[in-house]
């Protein structure tokens, strides 16, 4: 009387396993991915290395692709920082609009002939501070009354969709080009806009991988990072040892929305130039979580993974051009993170046909209250 | 009775966990009408067995047998259909439905009552045949454990259970709900359902069972007649040798000095927000261990909360070590020279999922050569980890796995290692042996007693009243937020500590909830006998 | 019971290794054909710097248009509009190559979107919505290929801009609107309120006043560009209201169904939707930027071609007219066709003052009027009958 | 009187607020049983073309709504997967099924040759009382005008309340919504009712796509939707997962873009994008206030092991 399918918690996932389940998880996704564009009349091989064509191969790609990965990185990273304490921050959609509003707004205020350095600078101090303050709206419900930031945090993006699309749609304000036939934003001197590193890639993406370095340099070498990963662990450990969790969800919301904000800074700046939210609106910060959970949170681990999901992104013309539905993109997308994901039980538990019988480490016998309070 | 055939037969039943098996090819007989008793230390597979045997786990290996068919569960279901109920120490009941929505719940249609007000008057006069009283449309956050627990065994017979095992039932029990609880069970014998008592207490299973098997190391060492064995015989069984016979006598007590933790009238709010602690005064001295009595849920955790600057007092005032304490938190109450150790080992006193490393830096991480301008060392980090591990003989850990997977007894050593490491005066201690197997046990409380003679105050929480009484110089006793009770060495009277814990004798408790003086002379003779048993248990355990 | 689900598992890695090798198959036979047109695609491109010698033959194909839409080339409306402007653009090239890519939305998207086309060797992008600073440094870097981008307004030499006069349209539309009201409420919902809307709506009811003074036009603003569940809501809302005619901006066929339910009319926007609800159905004007297209692929050709803003209506040939509905009758068919021959001769002017807002101020003057090149940038405001603000700051 | 802007607009409200209403309702059921699925927007895309395209074939309404429905259940089924068994952060998972969900739908709806786009609406939607309750005054158009599907909510607003709060299985529902591992124990089947709240909420997500498609709109529109799957989850929120509530909001909400018009037609001038934020801004606020007062957390609150996994080994 045995169970064909046996699964049992792994207590320790070595390298192997962190790495080469995700592996196997995209791969699985692409053979997917490859039967429904069969299915749908295409050919698979044609369409992958299209993919590949227009986002990796050569240097022009790798550019184009790196700046679409920009607001992805510093999203991931926004989602990251906060998962790290088990915030659960689902509101970067909005904290980069209020960003951008907020990004572009010293743009336009502070004189043209101002330095390109101080007026960049500017510009993503007041837009993360901004951000900061958006993501504060759910930060304080949270420390003082416990309310639940997944929800407060998801409904402030909406707030701040609608917000956006007043400023340029709803309203003669100050974002809004007056001259423009078309409802647009006012656009940006030059000293407001990101210099370019080549072709479409501007500085955004240094700001974006150094923001990762630092996250991940205060997270694992600093005292402050050891508070919030604690925290995220066990926050009764940490008030019990002394820690202010109240303090750190303030903080670490704050950063989260910060970073999320110059998503939207480095996009109305490097990328359209101007309040336009279209183009603002195209999930950015949705995908930044998920982004975050395949990374498992790690900042260096946030930088991969957004270049590859940029990279399939940025194809989706390309895939026209030879005749692909531009869906397919989304829904590889969409395969790539239910597979990665799902994959995840597989990194923390070991599925087989039968219990193994291996002894841990540990050579005892873990009493099952003692499990039950480690898995929960 | 002993001639009875099986009920219940199982037969070399395996069960393993990470590859570990927790039970190792189990023989086990159940007869009809008997209280059997499953005795083990913790982690020799009594809670795995019961498991099995109640359809939560299904095992690797073995049969199950009931009236003589082999038996396979797939689910709890389905072992509540072949008629075992399980009564677990930790209830399985929804704190918001009411009892009679507890005890109906899950059953399929036919076996179900028609409507909630049928549920309730039957399930009144189930109560009143067992003698398990409770309001049938109370919902179970209003309850007492002790209620609790009568609505988990009457949810059973409720469910026709002709086998009941009752997981540790008097762990969390008063001595006198104790009593209630084997009144009802012997009720149930009488109407012909067969009883498993799984319990650590060797008094009470050989009060009250006919047969015992003990289980060690996942193994069956043996099964006896109650009435022909003695508790020496089963200590043989449960340990493989006369180990546990060295339990260390405490010795007397240190000289006793100066006050190191002093709380007068300290009131605490509890999570519901009423109050949970009232007027609390008592001081702890140097040399001394003070020991609080009482039933669990009656603001031992609020209490210590308070002490540990976890919780706000919300009148009084606190002094650890001269320093008054009442509203500096967690962090001042450390500094002025307060080593915790909490009653939540994983989760409050250790970060589960982070490695021992982070875990032994946990409080001082912030400090130099920890860190330096908030940058951390991992290098000192390590250092300090390898000189705690070696000098509390921590073992188990690998380099970066999460505390989680080291055993019990080496996750309190851990974080004994880290508090009474610091420079400190005095130790608050919650449940410190809780859940731990007799070795490690020994090893907590020699280390607790080890701080007496070092010269520092102890103040011990404990729901074990012998391991209070044991190592206390002074015991108090807590019920529904009050200090009730305070006896010396000298003053000690069991039964009176037993009473307070159930706040059911008010005669002798003065208003003020001072210490009280009984005289050992009053005390009835059948109390000092269960005080005699216990103190024997104590000593051959 | 676990064999079976043993046997189920097994199955489906079965199937699933299958569905690999087919999926792997077929890639491996698939490369010959892609092969074949990826030499193609070279071919052309090497082709290209030989563009400007035979193309007195008659063969076009060395020269290559994309069209870039950002919405759904099916979506009945805009990108529609623009698609089928290029087809007949495509007919009247023989063997020119065009082809177009949808939904891309602005920004990065477009951006590359644009960058693609150029790399595929186009001579020619048109990009169909606002995509001006998408594709501006795109066209800045590559000066030997030409842009067309609709309602832009910075120059390049290789960039052209065009807005089509709408209202050459919108006016007869008002006519049929205020010839077909018993209520003399119009609905008219619109995205958002800009100049080119604007525009359209103050020539609208001065078609529908020259019929019908007493007429009142009812604007209400969706505030999204394209939400068929917030139209429904909106066309509704006029219907409450009392408005029996409804005349839709950019949009989708709810207007129609309301309208049908209702008993009312419906008149479209840049489509032909007379056959989806034909009892409702009045009217709608139709843009064609093929003139437009194909006089631009002449002057690249050509080595002609200017930069800057073009305007088009009805003598330029940019607007048409969908067929009429059953319910419009002969009387102001007749009064349609007069104001459209007055408009081509020039002999009738649509802003001719006076103009009066409905805040009473007089916008155009007795005897005044927007000069025709000017009139992309008006209006900021509507006119005396139009019920319905612009937002304000 | 039938004709005026009141009744007729309370009327296109009542209409209007159904899609949100199957949405919340099977929404309800899901979070009863402790799981949370964000994806009620991508469930909603998925039945709104599923829905479409089998009105399109069969001219039923039964049919579009059944095959909207499943589809809505496929996809819920996908997060069960994942969240249930899989024990995936269900935050992620549902985010993941709104983009899949849009992906596909968009896939659905253009594939075809032709799509879906340019097709017309095949699936008649009629009134069921007769013609003299819908001519009585007022209670005729606001009460008495409306398709069966209209009526079908309402009860199902009342069939969710007796079944969660009367009934064995309601009982089973929310004890594993409170306490999978005492459910666990009854013997009541902790994955398998996850997974049937879990695909019921996908029904109903899906429904509520398919009605939008093709009883209100007529087309089908990629992204069709526009965050009304998002409005549901905040009305969820906000009716404390009771379903009568859920009603009261959805006739709220659904009625809201609706009342925008007919206000700047009134010339009040409240810019929609404000009257937008409205659901949003409620329930963040509803969400604040319950935490913020304990006492009455105990009969507002989510249930308690909302969005927990639960594994049966693991304990």
């Amino acid at each position: 009387m045995t169970s064909a399918i046996q699964v049992t918690p792994r207590g320790y996932a070595g390298p192997g396993v962190r790495f080469g389940v995700p592996f196997l998880a995209l791969v699985f996704a692409l053979v997917v991915g490859a039967v429904i564009l069969r299915i749908a009349g295409n050919d698979p091989a044609e369409a992958y290395r299209t993919m590949f064509d227009s986002s990796l191969n050569g240097w022009t790609s790798i550019t184009r692709t790196l700046a679409l990965a920009t607001p992805l990185i510093l999203t991931g990273l926004a989602a990251a920082v906060a998962f790290q304490m088990r915030v659960y921050n689902i509101g970067g959609e909005g904290q980069l609009y209020i960003g951008a509003i907020a990004g572009s707004w010293v743009g336009l205020l502070l004189p043209e002939s101002m330095s390109a350095v101080v007026m960049l600078s500017a510009m993503i101090a007041v837009g993360a501070v901004a951000g900061a303050a958006w993501a504060l709206l759910a930060a304080i419900p949270k420390a003082f009354f416990n309310a639940d930031e997944i929800i407060t945090t998801l409904m402030l993006n909406f707030v701040a969709l609608s917000l956006m699309n007043y400023l340029i749609f709803g309203s003669l304000s100050f974002w809004r080009d007056p001259k423009r036939t078309v409802p647009g934003g006012k656009r940006l001197p030059d000293s407001a806009i990101m210099p370019s590193l080549s072709g479409r890639l501007h500085i955004g993406i240094i700001i974006a991988v150094v923001a990762a370095m630092l996250l991940w340099w205060l997270l694992r070498r600093t005292s402050w990072g050891f508070q919030v990963r604690t925290i995220g662990d066990s926050p009764r450990a940490a008030r019990y040892s002394g820690m202010s969790v109240r303090l750190k969800t303030l903080t670490v919301l704050g950063m989260s929305g910060a970073l999320a904000a110059i998503a939207g800074v480095s996009e109305v700046s490097g990328v359209t130039k101007g309040l336009e939210p279209r183009a603002l609106a195209t999930d950015i910060g949705f995908t930044g979580i998920i982004i975050a959970v395949v990374a498992r949170n790690n900042p260096l681990g946030v930088v991969p993974v957004s270049v590859f999901l940029a990279a399939i992104a940025t194809s989706g013309s390309r895939l026209q051009s030879i005749g692909i539905e531009v869906e397919v993109v989304y829904l590889l997308q969409g395969l790539i993170f239910l597979t990665v994901t799902a994959g995840e039980f597989f990194v923390s538990n070991r599925v087989g046909l039968r219990a193994e019988r291996r002894a841990e480490a540990d050579g005892g016998i873990p009493p099952s209250a003692e499990l039950a309070r480690g898995v929960s | 009775m002993t001639t009875e055939p099986s009920r219940l037969e199982v037969r070399s039943l395996t069960k393993s966990f990470y590859g570990v098996p927790a039970i190792d090819s189990v023989d086990f007989d159940l007869r009809g009408g008997e209280i059997h008793g499953l005795l083990g230390e913790n982690g020799a597979g009594k809670s795995t067995l019961c498991s099995v045997l109640s359809g939560l786990y299904r095992p690797d290996t073995g049969t199950v047998s009931i009236d003589g068919s082999p038996v396979q569960f797939r689910s709890p279901h389905d072992a509540a259909q072949h008629g075992i109920g399980m009564v677990y120490q930790h209830f399985r009941l929804v704190d918001s439905f009411t009892v009679a929505q507890n005890i109906v719940l899950g059953l399929r249609r036919g076996t179900r009552p028609k409507s909630i007000r049928q549920a309730e008057s039957m399930v009144g006069d189930l109560a009143d045949e067992y003698g398990l009283h409770v309001d049938p449309t109370a919902r179970i956050w209003q309850l007492s454990v002790g209620e609790q627990q009568r609505v988990e065994i009457l949810k059973q017979l409720f469910r026709g259970a002709q086998i009941l095992i009752l997981d540790e039932p008097t762990a969390v029990l008063a001595p006198q709900e104790t009593d209630r609880l084997f009144e009802a069970v012997s009720t149930m014998v009488g109407k012909g359902h067969s009883v498993v008592l799984v319990s650590h207490k060797m008094a009470e299973t050989m009060q009250y069972t006919d047969r015992l098997t003990v289980l060690q190391r996942g193994r069956n060492a043996g099964t006896a007649d109650t009435a022909n064995s003695t508790p020496a015989d089963v200590a043989k069984m449960m340990f493989g040798d006369s180990r546990a016979a060295d339990r260390r006598e405490v010795t007397t007590a240190a000289d006793v000095g100066e006050t190191v933790l002093s709380l007068s009238d300290v009131c605490v709010t509890g999570d519901s927000g009423l109050a949970a602690v009232t007027d609390a005064s008592f001081e702890v001295r140097r040399g001394q261990v003070v020991g609080v009595a009482g039933v669990a849920g009656n603001g031992q955790r609020e209490l210590q909360e308070a002490i540990a600057g976890l919780r706000p007092i919300a009148s009084g005032s606190l002094e650890v070590a001269g320093t008054d304490c009442t509203k500096t938190g967690p962090k001042g109450s450390a500094k002025a020279g307060l080593a915790f150790v909490p009653e939540d080992r994983l989760g409050v006193g250790l970060a589960p999922g982070l490695p021992l490393e982070h875990n032994m830096a946990l409080k001082n991480h912030d400090r130099s050569p920890h860190s330096r301008f908030g940058v951390l060392s991992s290098s000192a980090i390590a250092k300090t980890t390898k000189r705690l591990v070696e000098a509390f003989d921590v073992r188990g850990n690998r380099r970066g796995m999460r505390v989680s997977l080291m055993s019990g007894g080496n996750l309190q050593k851990a974080i004994l290692a880290r508090e009474l490491t610091e420079g400190h005066d005095v130790l608050l201690a919650a449940a410190p042996t809780r859940g731990l197997d007799m070795a490690a046990a020994e090893a907590v409380r020699a280390h607790i007693v080890d701080e007496r003679a070092a010269g520092r105050g102890v103040l011990v929480f404990s729901e074990d009243l012998d391991e209070i009484i044991h190592m206390s110089d002074v015991v108090l006793v807590m019920f529904k937020g009050q200090i009730v009770g305070s006896f010396t060495r000298e003053s000690l009277d069991v039964d009176a500590v037993g009473l307070l814990m159930t706040g059911s004798d008010p005669t002798v408790v003065s208003p003020s909830g001072s210490s009280i003086e009984i005289d050992l002379t009053e005390a009835p003779d059948e109390t000092l006998d269960v005080a005699t048993i216990s103190t024997a248990e104590e000593a051959t355990a | 019971m676990q064999r079976r689900l043993t046997f189920h598992l097994r199955t489906f890695f079965a199937l699933l290794l299958g569905l690999a090798l087919i999926a792997t198959a077929c890639g491996s036979d698939a490369p010959s054909v892609s092969v074949e047109g990826a030499t193609e695609e070279a071919s052309e491109t090497t082709d290209d710097s030989a563009e400007s010698a035979d193309d007195a033959s008659g063969d076009f194909s060395d020269f290559k248009v994309v069209m870039i839409l950002d919405g759904s080339a099916e979506d009945g409306g805009w990108n529609t509009t623009h698609l089928r402007s290029g087809k007949k653009m495509e007919a009247n090239f023989p063997g020119i190559d065009f082809s177009y890519v949808e939904e891309i939305e602005p920004g990065q998207p477009a951006t590359n979107a644009f960058q693609d086309a150029v790399d595929s060797g186009a001579d020619l992008v048109i990009g169909t919505t606002f995509y001006q600073f998408d594709m501006i440094d795109v066209a800045a870097e590559n000066p030997d290929v030409y842009f067309l981008t609709w309602a832009g307004f910075e120059d390049q030499p290789n960039v052209g801009h065009f807005t089509q006069a709408t209202e050459d349209g919108r006016y007869m539309d008002g006519i049929v609107a205020g010839s077909l009201t018993e209520t003399n409420i119009i609905g008219y919902p619109v995205g958002f309120p800009f100049d080119e809307v604007n525009r359209a709506l103050n020539a609208f009811t001065l078609g529908a006043q020259e019929v019908n003074p007493d007429v009142e036009v009812r604007a209400v603003y969706l505030n999204t560009w394209f939400d068929p569940a917030i139209e429904q809501q909106a066309a509704e809302a006029l219907a409450n209201a009392g408005a029996d005619v409804i005349a839709h901006e950019v949009g989708s066929q709810v207007y129609a169904t309301v309208m049908a339910e209702r008993g009312g009319h419906v008149i479209g926007y840049t489509n032909d939707w007379s056959d989806f609800e034909p009892e409702a159905w009045a009217s709608s004007f139709l843009i064609d930027w093929s003139t437009y297209y194909i006089e631009q692929v002449e002057a690249i050709i050509a080595g002609e071609f200017e930069s800057g803003f073009s305007y088009g209506g009805l003598a330029e040939g940019w607007i048409d007219f969908a067929p009429y509905g059953p319910s419009v009758t002969d009387e102001t068919l007749a009064l349609i066709e007069e104001r459209k021959q007055g408009i081509i001769d020039g002999t009738f002017d649509i802003f001719e003052g006076p103009i009066v807002d409905n805040q009473g101020n007089e916008v155009i003057p007795e005897g005044g009027t927007i000069e025709f090149g000017d009139r992309n940038t008006c209006c900021q405001w509507l006119i005396e009958g139009i019920v319905g603000e612009i937002p304000a700051e | 009187m039938n004709e005026s802007v009141l009744v007729l607009s309370i009327a296109s409200a009542v209409v209007a607020s159904i899609p949100i209403l199957y949405a919340a309702l099977g929404e309800i059921i899901t979070n009863r049983s402790g799981v949370m699925n964000l994806g009620v927007e991508g469930m909603m895309l998925v039945g709104a073309v599923v829905g479409f395209w089998a009105g399109n074939e069969t001219g039923s309404l039964t049919a579009a709504l059944i095959a909207g429905g499943l589809a809505g259940v496929g996809l819920a089924l996908v997060h069960a997967l994942l969240a249930v068994t899989l024990r995936v952060d269900q935050t992620v998972s549902g985010l993941s099924l709104v983009i899949v969900g849009g992906g596909f739908s968009s896939f659905v709806g253009t594939s075809g040759e032709p799509g879906l786009l340019s097709a017309p609406n095949e699936v008649e939607v009629n009134p069921l009382l007769p013609q003299f309750m819908q001519d009585l005054p007022a209670v005729g158009p606001i009460l008495f005008g409306h398709d069966i599907v209209v009526y079908a909510g309402i009860i199902a607003v009342f069939a969710a309340t007796w079944i969660l709060n009367r009934t064995a299985t309601g009982l089973s529902l929310r004890a594993v919504g409170e306490d999978p591992a005492a459910a666990d124990a009854a013997g009541i089947s902790v994955i398998r009712t996850r997974y049937a709240a879990t695909a019921i909420g996908g029904f109903g997500a899906g429904i509520g796509g398919a009605y939008l498609t093709v009883a209100i709109v007529g087309t089908w529109q990629n992204g069709l939707t526009a965050g009304i799957g998002w409005i549901a989850v905040a009305l969820v929120i906000l009716a404390g997962w009771r379903p009568w509530l859920a009603l009261v909001g959805a006739l709220a909400f659904g009625g809201l873009n609706g009342l925008g018009f007919t206000l700047q037609l009134a010339q009040v001038d409240v810019p929609s994008d404000f009257l937008k934020m409205m659901p949003f801004i409620a329930a963040y606020l509803v969400v604040i206030l319950v935490s913020a007062n304990p006492g009455r957390a105990r009969r507002l609150a989510a249930p308690a092991a909302l969005a927990q996994p639960y594994a049966r080994e693991a304990r």
